[in-house]
């Protein structure tokens, strides 16, 4: 084994997080290196969406390290928030405002150009009259390409999608592993949850399985690395 | 911080404009706040005029009330209230922005419930300045109070019923001060009036700065 | 921190020792049994009042403690739990318990009032501004406890709590200068006036000091008698998330983690 | 149509006595909204002492609406209406349920209410019966225009707003009828308030057959 | 051909559905015979959900005709919520309540024997600390588990299942497939939509393709039939 070259973009120690009085996550060990892919599976109720929270530093650790980026989630979770992206269960947006307008305000927040707003949109087709349509009014799919579209805008070094795949069409699908594999190919790392392996796993780096709010399992996934195995090696095991 | 600002305003004053919820459902609310006190006071015309200082403030009251459950409706669609942490912008800048569509909104408010009074109760207006004065220190200190409770209370399924119940008894010092103000306002006697504008601008003041401290714990909170 | 079943009278809460809150237990009963006996049948009645003046020894002695111990303890413990140096939920414990102390004494201190208003100013009630802020206050923290209810996470709870304190104590002090600033029909400040010479005398003035301790040590055995009921509610609630952590593991095949030895409910913080 | 009012009677009451929103929210408001009205008022205690009836009535009607909001606040999680039409049960047996519930948290915030102005405004109740049916009388009526409205709003994302703005003017008369009858209950003039009784008994009957009827139109509506 | 016998479950003739201003079915010609599986496969925004709403009487139709079970879902929604049950996007549950009481209000609305939650709830795999959860409380699979179990006990006699597999692990898809053929084996009809033509098609008589708010093109599906051809291609022509 090689000396630790890099932190880990995301380092999880005996991590434990409450939802309430219930231990979500009871105890996570987990290191997922910079650039990255991993897809996490397990069955409902496994942890899943609790620990794509815990990344985003909307569910607090209550004990065991948690280190996002570089950022501690308890003591830092608004540097954290900064740069991440998180597609959750229910979509954030505003319901009066329209998919431009969302985006627009998305990106403004993340002190990016608004002028990215458009592209993101009309790759994830939204466009004609989608684009100027309240987003409280489109159908499940298309509110989730919307937020899709303001991730891609952001660009976050940090990617968390819980079930990404659920409610997108055929082509979106197909779309979504393209941009998965671009932002990690640019150097972000993606975490994403699904109930799809067949569609999850030949994106991944890593595929880790949950059970009872703990890694239990893990098994290399189909992506064609571009980096050498040497440096894959080093990311694993720091 | 005065670009978040900005931003957190301008966004929630744009969905204010497409959606007309202020202009269409708080102020008619509003206005009809005046007209059941009077019903439950009964109609004698002097005895309404001499209570609509407070009557006044307490429309304004409840009015605020209304303006920051919207304020906080649109953020916490689907019962979270992941959006706004999740934008990772500064919670100061959160604050101010929020409170500053709120304050915008409850001036305009207060202009036309102004223009209520003096219909309904017949009600003249002497001293302008003292009426004006008090009336922008109350806006700063209701926006300021009313975002802290909005975000204590935000997301909850229980908020509806939380949030009266929490701002309103913060709120009563406006109602007290602001009454007393706009007394003096409305019967001419100039000098008395300042005194209470010193309690708003405190009320004010105070929750201006309890608001850009505290804002960020409380949203960890929420 | 003992394992097994815990006699709930015994639990050492870590706040006082066990055996030292029966001590003040049983100060605070013989002190105020003390202020009764000395208020009722040993100083003299008033000159204008008559009996009702031995309300003095009750009512300003349970403002006090509402007032300055109580919300004062529960907006300081708040800001230390808000401060991150010192974040520990010890102080959101405290902070309920004195809340609901201070609840208590409140609604107390107003029904004092009402029965020594009621011959002194003929109505149990007036809307003076000592006696309207007072209550504004009784419904501020009431509204602290309605939040508390609202379930959430213990962490979360104590954030959201902290914040509602330290807005309704602001309450407080124009409370305590309402009679200053609006001249109103309460009495003005005779025991905590700048100019410590008590307009008040001999016998009467010691009595009346009594009560403040007595009332005092009260307020202290309650406080620490409801953190222990705090403590014990947490308590619970850590030896269920320690059964349903061990459910929760026992959902995967794994067993119980490697790192797992020792208190599972977290740290403590 | 009875099996379903106590189904739905049933469930809300559950949900209330397990969120305990009533007891801890609705009620402290009530009485708050007594103490910030006096201070509206100013402090003179025989003025209030003659508007205690009508600010009793004030306090019961924001009470109920947001008793109303809390019902509907329940039955539309996630921003939907589909629920409760969903259970394809009666219509009027929803609306009846609905009521039942709402009437029973409104029966006993009313007893308090009361309690609050006996000791906070010194009045005393001479005829007592004329007072105790003139407030079971208003809690049918506030109750069934309530349902009524909140099914017109519920699970709109304006339904804060919305909702008191719709439901206060309605409730007006029952302000106004409660308000003189309480007058004459607690004045002792035992004759006089027969009349409004009359009128509140309308109110109530009214909405009780318009609830019932047009419950079901009005669901799909929403 | 041979003539028609019975009606159809579902029958739409022209059926123009607004939400808004806007047609989200636009046309819809559609005929289901009781006890068939259908399955609506679309891109986002073709109508599914629209469809599906429709069906259950919560869509109204403006125009064109919309009978289902026999009842004009204009004239009467009432007697045919009686009937259908409806999985949809968001899980229909008193956040407040436990999955137990959820059900039994479900049944107890429907004046079937509460009895029936049990084993229902048992089978979805909502046991031991899951009964005793508030809903709200609950993980996003979970909850959808609980309303599937709610269905299962009341047994309708139209099924509306709108992306039923989204959401659910693996074990979960595999049982709603076993429930969905138990459904129409006892004489229900089961309309779902899915982007995951994969695991739905199999299941299903029929395979309709949406677009645009109106059906565009019909399959059939892999689900082994039990009635005969003839039994079939009369129900069809219906
Ligand atoms: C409901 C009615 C009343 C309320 C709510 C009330 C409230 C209070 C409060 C909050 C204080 C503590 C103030 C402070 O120390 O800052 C206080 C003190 C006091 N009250 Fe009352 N009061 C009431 C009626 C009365 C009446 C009727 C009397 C006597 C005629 C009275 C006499 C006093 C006295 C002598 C003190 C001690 C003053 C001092 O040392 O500061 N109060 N009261
Ligand atoms: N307050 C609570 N009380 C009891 N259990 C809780 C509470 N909050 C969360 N849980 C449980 O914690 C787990 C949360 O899991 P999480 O939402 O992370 O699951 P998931 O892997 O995303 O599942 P799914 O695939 O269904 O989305 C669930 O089992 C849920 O029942
Ligand atoms: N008020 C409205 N204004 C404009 N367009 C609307 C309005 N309401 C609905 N729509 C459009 O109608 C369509 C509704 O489609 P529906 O929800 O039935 O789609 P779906 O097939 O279920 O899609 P998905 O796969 O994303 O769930 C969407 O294209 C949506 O944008
Ligand atoms: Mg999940
Ligand atoms: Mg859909």
């Amino acid at each position: 084994m090689s000396t630790k070259v890099t932190p880990p973009a995301i380092h999880f120690r005996a991590a434990v997080a409450l939802a309430g009085r219930f231990p979500a996550l009871a105890g996570v060990d987990l290191n997922v290196a910079y650039g990255d892919v991993a897809v996490f599976l397990g069955a409902n109720g496994a942890g899943k969406t609790s620990l794509l929270r815990a990344c985003a530093g909307l569910l607090p650790v209550t004990s065991g390290d948690a280190v996002i980026l570089g950022c501690d989630v308890v003591a830092d979770p608004l540097e954290i928030r900064r740069r991440v992206g998180l597609l959750g269960h229910a979509a954030h947006l505003y319901d009066e405002l329209n998919p431009v307008e969302n985006v627009r305000f998305v990106l403004r927040a993340a002190r990016s150009d608004i002028a990215r707003a458009d592209p993101a949109l009309q790759r994830l087709g939204i466009v004609g009259r989608l684009r100027k349509t309240q987003v409280g009014r489109l159908s499940a799919g298309q509110r989730r390409r919307v937020v899709i579209a303001g991730l891609l805008a952001r660009s976050p070094e940090l990617w968390l999608l819980d079930e990404p795949h659920a409610g997108l069409d055929a082509s979106t699908r197909e779309l979504l592993g393209v941009l998965i594999e671009e932002a990690a190919s640019s150097g972000a790392t993606v975490l994403l949850s699904s109930h799809e392996p067949e569609l999850a796993v030949p994106l991944a780096d890593r595929v880790i399985t949950l059970a009872g709010g703990r890694v239990v399992g893990e098994t290399t996934g189909g992506r064609k690395r571009v980096r050498s195995l040497t440096e894959r090696s080093r990311a694993d095991v720091a | 911080m005065w670009r978040d600002t900005i931003l957190v305003a301008g966004k929630d004053l744009r969905i204010e404009i497409r959606s007309r919820v202020g202009i269409w459902q708080i102020l008619p609310f509003a206005l009809l706040t005046l007209v059941l006190f009077a019903f439950a006071l009964g109609p004698d015309a002097s005895t309404l005029r001499s209570f609509a200082p407070g009557l006044f403030w307490l429309a304004v009251l409840f009015s605020a009330v209304l303006t920051t459950q919207r304020s906080f409706a649109i953020e916490s669609d689907e019962g979270t209230r992941d959006g706004m942490r999740l934008l990772g912008i500064d919670p100061a800048g959160i604050f101010l922005g929020k409170a500053l569509a709120i304050a915008v909104q409850l001036a305009i408010l207060q202009v036309l419930l102004w223009a209520g009074i003096t219909v309904l109760f017949g009600v003249r207006t002497h001293t302008a300045w003292i009426a004006i004065t008090a009336s922008l220190l109350a806006t700063v200190g209701l926006a300021c109070a009313g975002v802290i409770y909005g975000a204590l209370s935000a997301g909850l399924r229980v908020r509806e019923t939380l949030l009266p119940l929490l701002v309103l008894p913060v709120l009563a010092p406006v109602l007290i001060a602001g009454s007393k103000a706009w007394s003096t306002a409305l019967s001419g006697a100039g000098s008395g009036g300042t005194q209470w504008l010193r309690i708003l601008a405190a009320f004010a003041a105070v929750y201006l700065v309890v608001g850009v401290v505290l804002y960020g714990p409380l949203q960890e909170a929420a | 921190m003992k394992n097994g079943p815990v006699k709930s009278s015994r639990v050492n809460n870590g706040l006082v020792r066990p055996r030292l809150t029966t001590v003040i237990g049983a100060l605070a009963v013989v002190s105020i049994a003390a202020t009764v006996w000395l208020g009722l049948w040993v100083t003299p009645p008033d000159k204008v009042q008559g009996n009702l003046v031995r309300l003095v020894y009750i009512h300003p002695p349970v403002a006090w403690v509402a007032l300055y111990l109580a919300f004062g303890l529960a907006a300081l413990s708040s800001l230390l739990y808000l401060w991150k140096r010192t974040r520990s939920l010890f102080w959101d414990r405290l902070a309920a318990a004195s809340v609901e102390v201070g609840v208590v004494f409140n609604a107390l201190t107003l029904v004092s009032g009402s029965i020594w208003g009621r011959p002194t100013w003929g109505v149990w009630w007036t809307w003076d501004a000592r006696l309207t802020s007072t209550a504004l206050l009784l419904v501020l923290f009431v509204g602290y406890m309605a939040l508390r209810r609202v379930p959430a996470d213990p962490e979360i709870r104590a954030r959201r709590c902290a914040v509602a304190a330290l807005v309704a104590f602001v309450d407080v002090p124009i409370v305590h200068f309402s009679v200053v600033w609006w001249h109103t029909l309460h009495q003005n400040a005779t025991v905590l006036n700048p100019n410590i010479t008590p307009t008040i005398h001999g016998s009467m003035a010691w009595t009346l000091l009594l009560g403040f301790v007595a009332f005092t040590l009260l307020f202290v055995w309650m406080v620490v008698r409801l953190y222990q009921v705090q403590l014990l509610k947490d308590r619970i609630g850590d030896r269920e998330l320690a059964i349903s952590l061990g459910e929760r593991w026992a959902e995967s095949d794994l067993g119980t983690p490697v790192h797992a030895e020792g208190a599972p409910a977290g740290r403590e913080r």
